[in-house]
């Protein structure tokens, strides 16, 4: 019995990682975690904002990074709109705008947010995508205008309203960058944090986030969303517990899972070893 | 002369390439290779693609039961390819534009097949682990202590189970140890050794005595 | 050769000490960019004592004191520093900081700058430890190579993997099955597929005397055309030139994950018996390697992407950890000469290993004895060795 | 749900389909998983070649070739250095020339210039920034004895005990015993082979450590199609198009 369990069709452990990862899609639970401080931070800079603020949304990352990004993104639009802050949104990377647009129509999609009517060019734009890395952030140092010369319509920058005031970073009340590698929070704490003062908070995939963490104690980073786990906070700090949450507890249980399997496959190991050894003496 | 100009010309090349990093009225060397490389590399894709065509066709051509496979091999790649080169009929460059059927193609096909394919490494950690993290002896035993903690501490049951301990002692904590300590360590060492052979590995290659990329001795 | 690496470092510190040296009262420094192709002159005011609510800096450059200054750049109140990339070589320049203020007043106008001219330098001083550790590395190499050739006979390690190689392709043979050989998913230019090709070269040659089927699924043309070329001549050498044919080495896709579906088929219809993975992988290790352990085949892996060893090294029977993947194919081809640069590979580690234990020595006794200056100086000196930039 | 476009109404079931298919191979090969291999394998392949002809051929070989001959000499009366790109053009045809047996063996020479280039590139690139810049960060002193004198640094984490203490030692002996284990020109045995033998202890720790480090991002991967399907395609099944 044991020796089958140790060399188990891992078909089995297949069906037990689907099963763990697809059930809480359906089943209302929510991960209790209490909130971490850098995720407080954050929340309290954008809390401190006045009304029309404007607040500059990076999207840098690919479909890939969704399942961690995305919930994040979507939890900043939604307490943005309820404060009545102006979001200009743009992406380093090549598909970080379209991430965008796909957010806005979940948080258009809420009834709540459907009904503020919110006006494209007006509460919000998205310039698109600029290649050139941290040039171009450089670059928006002087003019965002020139580096983002027309927004994703076609529009040219200088004609959207939301745009008429906003001339570089000094402009700028926050900068909030999503980030799943290079270019990301790296570079915005390098060149428009260090060099501009912009204030600055990100969220980051899992693995990038132990690489940017630094930047938080020396006051580079305004706060810090890490992972699923620190958008799962972020939503219930907000008050919109959404997708993360649901996807936090899926990845703990798949994490579960495996850690569950270590363990009953080295103890089904040292059993079997154990009695290997009385019988022959030998293993 | 078909195995000499090679290698002269290898050595060459390396030769300038290495020397250039020092001299910098040669700065211009790093960027004309780099673009040459990328031209022969399109010109190459042609050989590749003709293969896949040939052998999906030759598999067509034996008549043998999974021939339609091979028919939904060249098709589909026909009919990327003639998306792909449309813009060419109308003299433009934008091959990838918003509602092209290339990129309709791409969101369609690519996107979720890509997504997918990566996604099932969901499934092979799990099965990888639950095999290869045995207690067999010492160096397996840490790889498994190792890993063990460290996923741990990534959920919030690793503190759960070490409430008992003041904040910053909870296994979160043990987990950051192991990677900023230990895996820091040997990952350096790896680094470094890297280097070091990839340093010989060249100087074999430019002194040409690393010949087997043209064809051995 | 240690020393003469650290002479020259040490004379490298002081000359870099000495050119730091400028005018006391001077509050903007305009000079050439060392070690450059030329063209350009670099400004710096970090020592110009200003407001804080400075909103923008003008920069303005003319080729003499007193007339026709243009201005070349405008940048924001926190720089104190310019590049100017703009400079013809041996022309004269004069540059102006004007400061603006944010509230409006009167701005604050540095003193004319200059003198400066810009000029090309043939030798990259910056780089000269570089280049020293490069050449010693390379020359233990050269001299080891050297003395295997004439004859003396060196030592290398046995390395697991390498040793199984033979085993395996034997053991294919004994069952009849193919032998699987993926190059990693890069192109020719990278070492890790040279190297991955190099061991192909080596494994086709043993494949070509057991008579067993090789198939090569690769995802790049280049490293098609090579692999054909390297697997042909390994068939000649080992007598049996007829044995080969070019469908062993097929192109599918550059796609990666594309790559990984169409080669997991593979390996669950065609069931080898024994895998190999010799070059660059990424994320699509762990699918190749699950899926050959899945049809029981023995797996040999080798890679130098740190990040994925881990998954080799849980999914497969041996893994070649980062230098053993450079060392493979030296080791498997026997030539003394081969063996003789992994001799010199080592002399570099020992190097490192006896310069990071040095400076370590003298930062911790510099930490100590914080009132001995002779430690910290030492510990700069080996600081300096490793300097990049 | 807003009703979706056939377009994008099309795209979300094609991909639901080929989302099912690569899955099915998590249970046995089988026709369905083959189709959408051949489809990937096809369409990715397509894509490539197209991607190579527009990012590489266009931009750098036909639009360098064209400011050659359109501004051949540049302002100082020498040859622009464009032409330089006709060498490209060159040892791109000498690639093709494979495809003709008897001339094939001169595919070698591009073929010797790319693992030339490649050498020299990684021979400096490695030295730099794996070997020197690896040597430079291990280069901090065993224990801080300045720090810890002036009372800096707080011990009041395991972090923070691990930075003050024992982590620098750590660091410095898992690197120099990893190195000693990389060491092919002695036999490990003695005290070498016990060196060399820690350096396997911290190499599994490495390996261990991200192994278990990278678990959760792969498993948000996952997540990510389960919640494609249940997300977009469900609803999109049940609401069908404009």
């Amino acid at each position: 019995m044991l020796e089958k369990l140790l060399a188990l069709d891992r078909r089995w452990i297949f069906l037990l990682v689907i099963v763990a990862l697809t059930l809480p899609f359906f089943l209302n639970l929510t991960c209790k975690s209490y909130v971490s401080p850098e995720v407080r931070t954050l929340y309290d800079a954008i809390d401190k904002l006045r009304p029309n603020s404007k607040v500059l949304m990076a999207f840098d990352y690919d479909p890939a990074s969704e399942p961690e990004l995305n919930p994040m993104a979507e939890a900043f639009f939604k307490f943005a709109f309820t404060r009545r802050l102006k979001v200009i949104i743009l992406g380093l990377w090549p598909q970080g705008p379209q991430q965008a647009d796909r957010v806005l129509e979940r948080v258009f999609a809420d009834s709540v947010f459907g009904a503020m009517n919110l006006q494209y060019g007006v509460d919000y734009v998205n310039l698109g995508f600029q290649s050139g890395n941290e040039f171009a952030i450089q670059g928006m140092g002087s003019s965002i205008e020139r580096v983002f010369p027309r927004d994703v319509r076609g529009t040219v920058t200088g004609d959207i309203p939301i745009m008429q005031d906003v001339k570089d970073f000094s402009n700028v009340d926050f900068v909030f960058n999503l980030s799943a590698g290079y270019p990301g929070t790296v570079e915005w704490v390098q060149v428009a944090a260090d060099r501009y003062g912009v204030r600055l908070g990100a969220g980051n995939t899992a693995v990038q986030a132990p690489l940017v963490y630094p930047y938080l104690g020396s006051g580079q980073l305004t706060g810090l969303l890490g992972g699923m786990k620190g958008g799962a906070e972020f939503e219930v700090l907000t008050g919109f517990p959404a997708k993360a949450n649901k996807f936090m507890v899926s990845q703990t249980a798949a994490h579960m899972v495996v850690i569950l399997f270590v363990i009953v496959g080295n103890v089904a190991f040292f059993i079997v070893q154990g009695r290997g050894r009385k019988g022959r003496g030998e293993v | 002369m078909r195995r000499e100009i090679p290698l002269l010309i290898t050595g060459f090349v390396g030769a300038v390439y290495i020397v250039s990093f020092f001299i910098p009225a040669l700065g211009f060397v790093e960027t004309v290779t780099t673009d040459w490389i990328l031209i022969i590399q399109a010109f190459a894709i042609w050989l590749g693609a003709l293969n896949l065509l040939k052998i999906n066709l030759l598999k067509l051509s034996t008549g043998k039961k999974d021939r339609v496979y091979a028919a939904v091999v060249i098709v589909s790649f026909l009919v990327m390819a003639g998306a792909g080169f449309a813009p060419l009929l109308r003299d433009g460059r934008d091959y990838q534009a918003a509602g092209s059927s290339f990129a309709w193609l791409f969101d369609a096909f690519y996107v979720p097949l890509n997504a997918t394919m990566f996604a099932l490494l969901a499934f092979f950690v799990a099965s990888a682990s639950y095999r290869a993290f045995r207690a067999r002896n010492k160096e397996a035993t840490l790889l498994l202590l190792a890993a063990f903690f460290v996923m741990l501490g990534r959920v919030p049951l690793g503190d759960l189970l070490t409430a008992a301990l003041p904040d910053g002692w909870r296994m979160s904590s043990w987990a950051d140890v192991i990677m900023n300590y230990p895996q820091l360590a040997g990952q350096r060492a790896i680094m470094i050794g890297i280097a070091l052979g990839i340093v010989s590995t060249s100087l074999r290659l430019v002194l040409g005595i690393e010949r087997s990329h043209i064809g051995g001795e | 050769m240690l020393a003469g690496a650290l002479a020259a470092c040490l004379l490298l510190i002081f000359d870099a000490t000495a050119q730091e040296a400028t005018a006391p009262d001077a509050v903007v420094t305009a000079k050439d960019r060392g070690s450059d192709a030329g063209g350009v002159i670099e400004l710096s005011w970090a020592a110009w004592e200003l407001p804080a609510d400075v909103a923008r800096f003008e920069i303005l450059r003319g080729t003499s004191p007193e007339g026709d200054f243009e201005t070349v750049a405008e940048l924001p109140g926190t720089d104190s520093g310019y590049v100017d990339e703009t400079a013809v070589d041996g022309q004269d320049y004069y540059y102006i900081v004007a400061a603006l203020i944010q509230t409006g007043g009167h701005p604050f106008v540095a003193p004319t700058a200059g003198p400066a001219r810009s000029s090309a330098q043939w030798f990259n001083t910056s780089r000269l430890n570089q280049f020293i550790i490069g050449a010693v590395i390379s020359l233990a190499i050269v001299a080891f190579i050297w003395a295997a050739r004439s004859g003396r006979k060196l030592f290398v390690r046995k390395i697991a993997g390498l040793e199984a190689v033979d085993e395996a392709i034997g053991r294919a043979t004994e069952m009849g099955r193919p032998i699987l050989f993926i190059p990693g998913i890069q192109d020719m230019d990278n070492v890790e597929t040279i190297a991955g090709l190099t061991i192909l070269a080596r494994v086709a040659h043993t494949v070509a005397e057991y008579e067993t089927t090789l198939n090569v699924p690769v995802s790049r043309s280049l490293v098609m055309t090579t692999a054909r070329e390297s697997i042909r001549e390994a068939y000649l050498a080992a007598g049996r030139p007829d044995g080969y044919s070019d469908d062993m080495v097929h192109y599918l896709t550059d796609e990666q994950f594309g790559y990984v579906a169409a080669v997991n088929g593979i390996m669950v219809r065609q069931k080898p018996a024994t895998c190999f993975y010799m070059g660059a992988f990424y994320a699509e290790s762990l699918i190749m390697a699950e899926t050959g352990a899945e049809i029981g085949a023995i797996q040999i892996a080798g890679t130098a992407q740190p990040a994925q060893l881990p998954f080799f090294v849980a999914a497969c029977d041996y893994t070649l950890i980062g230098e053993e993947l450079f060392a493979a194919s030296a080791y498997l081809s026997g030539e003394p000469r081969q063996l003789g640069s992994l001799k010199g590979q080592d002399v570099g580690k020992a190097m490192g290993m006896i310069a990071v234990a040095a400076g370590v020595l003298f930062l911790t006794l510099s930490s100590l004895l914080p009132g001995v200056d002779l430690f910290r100086r030492l510990a700069d000196i080996v600081g300096g060795l490793f300097q990049v930039n | 749900m807003p009703q979706l476009s056939f377009a994008d109404y099309a795209a979300i079931q094609v991909g639901a389909l080929l989302t099912f298919g690569i899955v099915s191979f998590l249970y046995k090969d089988n026709p369905f998983y083959k189709l959408c291999e051949s489809i990937f394998v096809g369409l990715s392949a397509g894509y490539w070649f197209v991607v190579l002809f527009w990012e590489n051929l266009v931009p750098k070989l036909y639009d360098n070739l064209k400011h050659a001959l359109a501004e051949p000499t540049t302002a100082t009366g020498s040859l622009s250095i464009e032409w330089l790109y006709l060498f490209a053009l060159l040892l791109g045809i000498l690639m093709l020339l494979r495809l003709v047996p008897k001339l094939g063996w001169l595919s070698r020479w591009p073929l010797s210039f790319v693992v030339g280039a490649t050498a020299g590139l990684y021979f400096i690139t490695y030295l730099q920034s794996n070997a020197l810049r690896q040597l430079q960060a291990t280069l901090v002193p065993i224990l801080n004895f300045t720090d810890m004198a002036s009372g800096k640094g707080p011990t009041s984490t395991l972090n923070a005990f691990f930075k003050q203490y024992l982590g620098n030692a750590v660091i410095l002996v898992g690197t120099v015993s990893g190195l000693f284990y990389f060491y092919f020109s002695k036999e490990h045995k003695g005290w070498f082979g016990r060196s060399a033998r820690v350096g396997i202890y911290f190499l599994m720790i490495t390996f261990g450590a991200s192994f278990g480090y990278t678990v959760m991002s792969r498993m948000s991967l996952l997540i990510g199609r389960i919640d494609f399907l249940i997300s977009d395609w469900w609803p999109a099944l049940m609401g069908g198009w404009m």
